[in-house]
């Protein structure tokens, strides 16, 4: 415990690090996913392939794609850039689906009015189809949010680990404490993080949890 | 990298790829079958009864939230042992959300009224289970032990950072020494047996789910 | 005989769906239970097989009390048909009809042969046997869900707005090929719907019920339409009640008379009605013999000449009936 | 190995010593001993009004050699003989003097050395007691016979470089029946020794560990182990003369003795390096 | 008016939907287009706002053809209602309503304060414009799917089986509504339905389509069930089309008798028919004058004494006919 307390300097950059390590990579993976899952309901035959290498990116080790990606960038190797990139590419190949899924997921007859009362098809998108896919989008996002905080951990294996440095250092002096430390406080920002996010919806989604009318037998 | 992967010394011997791949398949299969095991009856439990639901899925979540890293440290500290043991305990904890979460989505996701048909026509409650709620939610419950398996592939590359070997020994001496193309061999291995192992599921998927489920 | 004595149903919410219903359901008819939307109607028809519990009172069956028999057993023996069938995705239509027989233990083949006979007797294409439900249209899966319930041969049928999801004229085929085939088995049939329409062509008793559970009425549909017990049972019967109720009138024969030489034959089939020109008038509706004064009063309305054209089995004119006639059989 | 050339960009370059530098990034590899240093050395250009910032527990010298090559870090602590290995894979230097000659030569242009340190942390290998009294085993020759019979463990260098199982085998003859790739004189390597699951293992010469539980360090009469003596390796571009004053001054007053006891207050007093290197440089002033 | 001059549509998989149709919708009229399932009915309606292009032929609004227009420009002036609205699920009801407004540039405060005397207008309680769409029943929902249709005050309305979601009774009034709103915004309505009862219910012109896209019939609905122009049209009409036909027939004044000493009244309102006993008989339904021959007949059959009761608007009664008056009024 005096451990804590006589690193809670350290403990605060780790964390600091750990979160900003982890939710830039989300926000990007949006930027990056939602345009591109539109393509692909556009173009339907992009769809499943892309879901498809989405997979495949995944399952790379998160190890392995951190350290290839300064030799592919050119960046340094101690740069917080790597550990975003590789992150992004993970988000989007997750975030993807969902994007999909969302879009795919706006009844065709609201689709049908939306095109009837002279809706453009970029305007269409904006002011219906995305808000329409909020929650499916954002179940991928609550996923990708927390496998991304406990993710940036493993980045301490080449330096730039956020919280999974005091993993690393802990376990070399033998001493659980700063593992268990680093263990708890990434599982409490995921949760948090995750919190924050359900909030969100729920005040973007207004329409979503409103209860059924009335006389109506669910 | 292709020098490394033709140079046929590599493929051979307790060190060689096979080996490793084996190593990797082993640890892989023993993590998801105990993931399975622990998941599944949950699942099914709590899909079946739709009581729990909330904590389950919550529970599932937050242990998706836990660092993999971190844990497979924990648990080499805490058990004293540097075997398979702690590597275990951290994959397991990685299988067993998705499938207990899809487990519970499939079942709870059979339409009402087949389970009111069910019951109306003298089912018991486990008839229920057997013959109608597995059967409906098997796509699901088959995707949900697919992206364990993803998951579980993919983080067992850990392993060599306690000492085991599978792929991961390439991806972490790679690592520690610079040698990329080793790395690259490891890391592009795990990704071939994670798209062999989709594939495998994809067919089980075939096999186990009734035709009647994916037609429209 | 079904029986309900001072049967109340309170959800755990509170709402009270029905209460203190009594009512004998006559063995080997069927009886329709008919109300507007959630009037207790599914929660009545769901205590019989007990996959509601009711709250008090007692429900009987043949004498026994339902609650004293085990609740998976009594399901097993009682027939049940819902809304879009609820089929078994994953199992064949065959697979589907033969769950029942399977369940209490038949062996495979007689199982099979059984559902293979069903599916015949509901009218459906044996083709589509080795069919999943995903392929079949609405109104055939409805036929597969009356297969289904009939395939341990219960003496009790429980069927729950089983048409209402299929366009009318699908719905009308399967209310005809209910009739027939109940004319051939002549089970015990409760029967829900919210149509007064289907009610009354389908039930040989209709019960209406009030929101809030209450039994309103509970008689044979001619005299529901003659007589309903009040205003809320006149506002469901609607409209057009008066010629509904024409449709339970058959008059032990009409006096027709001889075809008249204005009415253009083909091998004693009407064509049309001369009026001079080339052109024929149309015929306008037929009736037959023994038909109902509604069909005799439909032929006659349609009719150019305001004579309604009786025809045999064949099609073929044997006479035909005026105004007056039917006028003066509405008034007997 | 020998893959990091592969990322030892040339950013280095050969821009001359500035005459002073403000800022300075201090690196260390993933072991405590480096930590200490790395905070011993950052604290004291801190106290010379230089904006000091720290990355720590970077990784194995493969890795934390990339970073200070393509600059992400600027200076981190080296030893001499473990240094030269890396930029050169055939010296065989066991004299310290001539090693450190050898290693200012074999730098990659950009990088510079300072003044060696008289503390040294000599790679060395050990058994427990009982191995060693199982079968006699004082010197690493005696390793050859039994060789076939011992599982020996380590990091992933050791398997492959000359002050390693590649020096063992050419040297002494010595082959193992398995080797186990652990870590760096780390919590699994000792654990793995402790437990009996290898018997053979690399560990540092300032690790309690090897007092603590008695083990045995094999002697090493055909020098493959390289002589270890601390030294500073810093970017040409952050060479100022107050920084090497600085450091020169440090190296100076560090004895083995005294990283020995530093490391074990890390180790095994579970302090941290921060505090520890603070308490010591408050023991020695620089003047 | 709307022309269809010789529209083909074929679908990508080969499929024609509709076959050189030709035909033209009257201004301020409510055209019903009417047929079985896959007729062709939602095809035909979407070209006319483009959401479906025609492959041949011509289709003109007022004499321009469409597709000189631009398709977005096109639709915001034309309504468009489907089967269960296709609201949007996440804006009020109020926003849905003002979405077409807000689209053609309107500042916020009109497009806010026309939705809201649109929701009045279609009968919605104004307190539940903020509610969102799945608040609202079937029915509300379907008013408000018409008000959004109706917000940018649009010459023409296309309507898709509006109604067809809806239990019978809701659908019943969402018809009258309809109704009594045509009277006052008289806009040209084209209404799709798969119901021959409510294309001659709401239709002042009824298109009957076969399979294939084809035109059967085109005609005012008594039109139709007088004269019915083939089989096709016969069988779809259906039986009770003479019944029907006198909705249609409203005879200048049906000669009412003075009001018998049998029939009982309070405060001039026929309470029932004296038989001697204490109890009354039921006055059965009564119709008022002005009234179809179709109301006054059911009165008459109705009637246990066969004297069908005639009210004025406050439902006292003014008069009784009997059968044979009824019957004088058929032949006539
Ligand atoms: N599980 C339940 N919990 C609480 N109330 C219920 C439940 N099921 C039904 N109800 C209520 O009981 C009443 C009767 O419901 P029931 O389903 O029997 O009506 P119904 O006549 O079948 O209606 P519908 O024609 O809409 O099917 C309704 O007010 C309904 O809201
Ligand atoms: N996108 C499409 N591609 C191919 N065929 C289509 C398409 N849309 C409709 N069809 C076919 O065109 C025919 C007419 O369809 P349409 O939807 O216009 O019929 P409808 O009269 O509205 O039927 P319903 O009463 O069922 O709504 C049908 O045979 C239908 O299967
Ligand atoms: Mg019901
Ligand atoms: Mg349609």
């Amino acid at each position: 415990m005096t451990w804590i307390g006589d690193n809670l300097g350290l403990i605060w950059e780790q964390l600091r690090e750990h979160l900003y390590l982890a939710i830039v990579p989300v926000i990007l993976g949006l930027i990056i996913s939602v345009p591109l899952g539109y393509v692909a309901t556009r173009y339907s035959w992009l769809a499943n392939p892309l879901i498809a290498f989405g997979g495949i990116l995944y399952s790379l080790p998160s190890i392995a794609l951190f350290i290839v990606i300064p030799a592919v960038l050119g960046t340094k190797v101690l740069s917080t850039v790597n550990i975003i990139v590789a992150l992004t590419i993970y988000t989007v190949s997750l975030l993807i689906r969902n994007v999909i899924d969302g879009l795919r997921s706006v009844p065709p007859d609201v689709r049908q009015s939306a095109i009837a009362v002279g809706y453009g098809a970029l305007h269409r998108v904006v002011a219906v189809d995305l808000p329409i896919a909020v929650p499916v989008i954002f179940t991928g996002l609550r996923v990708v949010t927390v496998a991304n905080i406990s993710m940036v951990s493993v980045g301490a294996v080449i330096g730039i680990g956020g919280l999974g440095e005091l993993f690393t250092l802990g376990f070399q002096k033998d001493f659980l404490t700063p593992v268990v430390v680093g263990v708890v406080l990434s599982l409490t920002l995921a949760l948090i993080a995750d919190l924050i996010l359900v909030s969100l919806q729920r005040i973007l989604t207004p329409w979503a949890r409103v209860a059924t009318p009335v006389g109506e037998v669910a | 990298m292709w020098e490394y992967l033709t140079d046929s010394f590599n493929w051979s011997g307790n060190e060689g790829i096979w080996a490793r791949i084996l190593e990797h398949l082993w640890y892989t299969f023993a993590a998801l079958g105990l993931s399975v095991v622990i998941g599944l009856p949950i699942g099914l439990r709590i899909g079946h009864t739709r009581r729990g639901a909330f904590l389950a899925i919550n529970l599932g979540n937050a242990a998706r939230a836990l660092p993999s890293l971190g844990l497979l440290m924990i648990a080499v500290l805490l058990t004293d042992q540097i075997g398979f043991l702690p590597v275990l305990v951290a994959l397991v904890a990685l299988g067993i959300p998705p499938i207990l979460a899809s487990t519970y989505a499939g079942l709870s996701g059979v339409d009402p009224a087949t389970i009111d048909a069910a019951r109306g026509m003298g089912m018991t409650g486990r008839e229920i289970l057997t013959k109608v709620e597995i059967p409906i939610g098997m796509p699901l419950i088959i995707s949900g032990i697919r992206s364990a398996t993803l998951q579980i592939v993919s983080t067992a590359t850990i392993a060599a950072l306690v000492s085991l070997g599978g792929l991961g020994r390439y991806v972490v001496d790679g690592l520690k020494l610079r040698d990329f193309p080793q790395m690259f061999t490891g890391a592009l291995l795990v990704a071939l047996l994670a798209i062999v192992l989709d594939a495998l599921f994809a067919l089980i998927g075939r096999i186990t789910v009734s035709p009647g489920l994916k037609i429209g | 005989m079904i029986e309900f004595e001072d049967v109340t149903k309170r959800y755990p919410d509170g709402t009270v769906a029905v209460d203190k219903l009594s009512l004998r359901i006559p063995s080997n008819q069927i009886t329709v239970f008919v109300g507007p939307s959630g009037c207790g109607k599914t929660t009545s028809l769901r205590m019989i097989n007990r996959t509601i519990e009711r709250t008090s009172g007692t429900i009987s069956i043949d004498g026994d009390d339902i609650n004293g028999r085990d609740a998976v057993t009594l399901r097993r023996g009682i027939g049940y048909v819902i809304q879009n069938a609820g089929l078994f995705p994953h199992k064949t239509v065959v697979d589907n009809v033969a769950t029942v027989p399977k369940l209490i233990g038949w062996d495979k083949r007689k199982a099979h042969s059984t559902a293979m006979e069903l599916l015949e007797r509901v009218g459906l294409d044996v083709k589509l046997a080795e069919r999943y439900p995903a392929q079949l249209s609405g109104g055939q899966q409805q036929r597969v869900g009356v297969a289904r319930a009939l395939a341990a041969d219960p003496a009790i049928m429980l069927m729950d707005e089983p048409f209402s999801a299929v366009d009318p004229i699908v719905r009308h085929q399967l209310q005809e090929e209910l009739l027939r085939l109940q004319r051939d088995i002549g089970k015990t049939i409760v029967f829900v719907t919210h149509d007064i329409d289907e009610a009354i062509k389908l039930g040989d008793n209709v019960a209406v019920l009030r929101v809030g559970g209450k039994l309103a009425q509970f008689a044979p549909p001619a005299e529901l339409l003659a007589n309903p017990a009040d205003d809320f049972v006149r506002g469901f019967v609607g409209q057009d009640r008066g010629y509904r109720a024409l449709t339970f009138v058959h008059p032990e024969a009409l006096p027709v008379q001889p075809l008249p030489d204005e009415l253009a034959l083909q091998d004693g089939v009407p064509l049309g009605w001369r009026n001079g020109s080339e052109e024929l008038l149309p015929v306008g509706s037929v009736f037959k013999r023994g038909d109902s004064l509604r069909a005799a009063l439909d032929a006659v309305l349609t009719s150019p000449t305001g004579c309604g054209v009786c025809v045999d089995d064949d099609g073929k004119a044997v006479g035909v009936i005026d105004q007056s006639t039917v006028a003066e059989a509405l008034r007997s | 190995g020998g893959g990091g050339d592969q990322l030892g960009s040339d950013k280095a370059g050969d821009s001359p010593a500035p005459s002073k530098v403000t800022s300075i990034t201090v690196g260390s590899a993933d072991f405590s001993e480096s930590q200490l240093l790395a905070e011993i050395y950052g604290q004291a250009l801190a106290a010379k009004g230089i904006e000091v910032k720290k990355k720590p527990n970077i990784g194995n010298r493969e890795t934390y050699m990339a970073a200070i090559k393509d600059g992400s870090v600027d200076l981190v602590p080296e030893y001499t003989g473990a240094a030269l290995a890396y930029f050169d894979k055939n010296s065989t230097e066991t004299d310290p003097d001539k090693a450190y000659d050898a290693l200012r030569k074999a730098l990659t242009p950009g990088l510079e050395v300072l003044d060696m340190s008289p503390a040294a942390d000599e790679d060395t290998i050990v058994v427990t007691k009982a191995t060693a009294d199982k079968y006699s085993l004082k010197s690493l020759a005696d390793l050859k016979p039994v060789g076939k019979d011992l599982v020996a463990g380590g990091s992933s260098e050791f398997k492959v470089r000359s002050a390693g199982l590649k020096g063992l085998k050419e040297k002494y003859g010595v082959e193992f029946k398995e080797y186990k790739t652990l870590d760096a004189g780390g919590p699994l390597s000792i654990k793995a020794l402790t437990d009996n699951q290898i018997q053979v293992t690399n560990l540092f010469t300032t690790q309690a560990v090897i007092k603590d539980q008695g083990l045995v360090q094999l002697d090493d009469p055909e020098n493959i182990l390289p002589p270890n003596n601390i030294v500073p390796l810093i970017r040409t571009d952050h060479k100022s003369d107050d920084v090497v004053a600085t450091l020169n001054a440090v190296d100076a007053k560090l004895t083995t003795d005294a990283l020995t006891d530093l490391v074990k207050r890390i180790d095994v007093g579970k302090e941290s390096a921060d505090a520890v290197a603070k308490d010591w440089l408050s023991k020695n002033p620089l003047s």
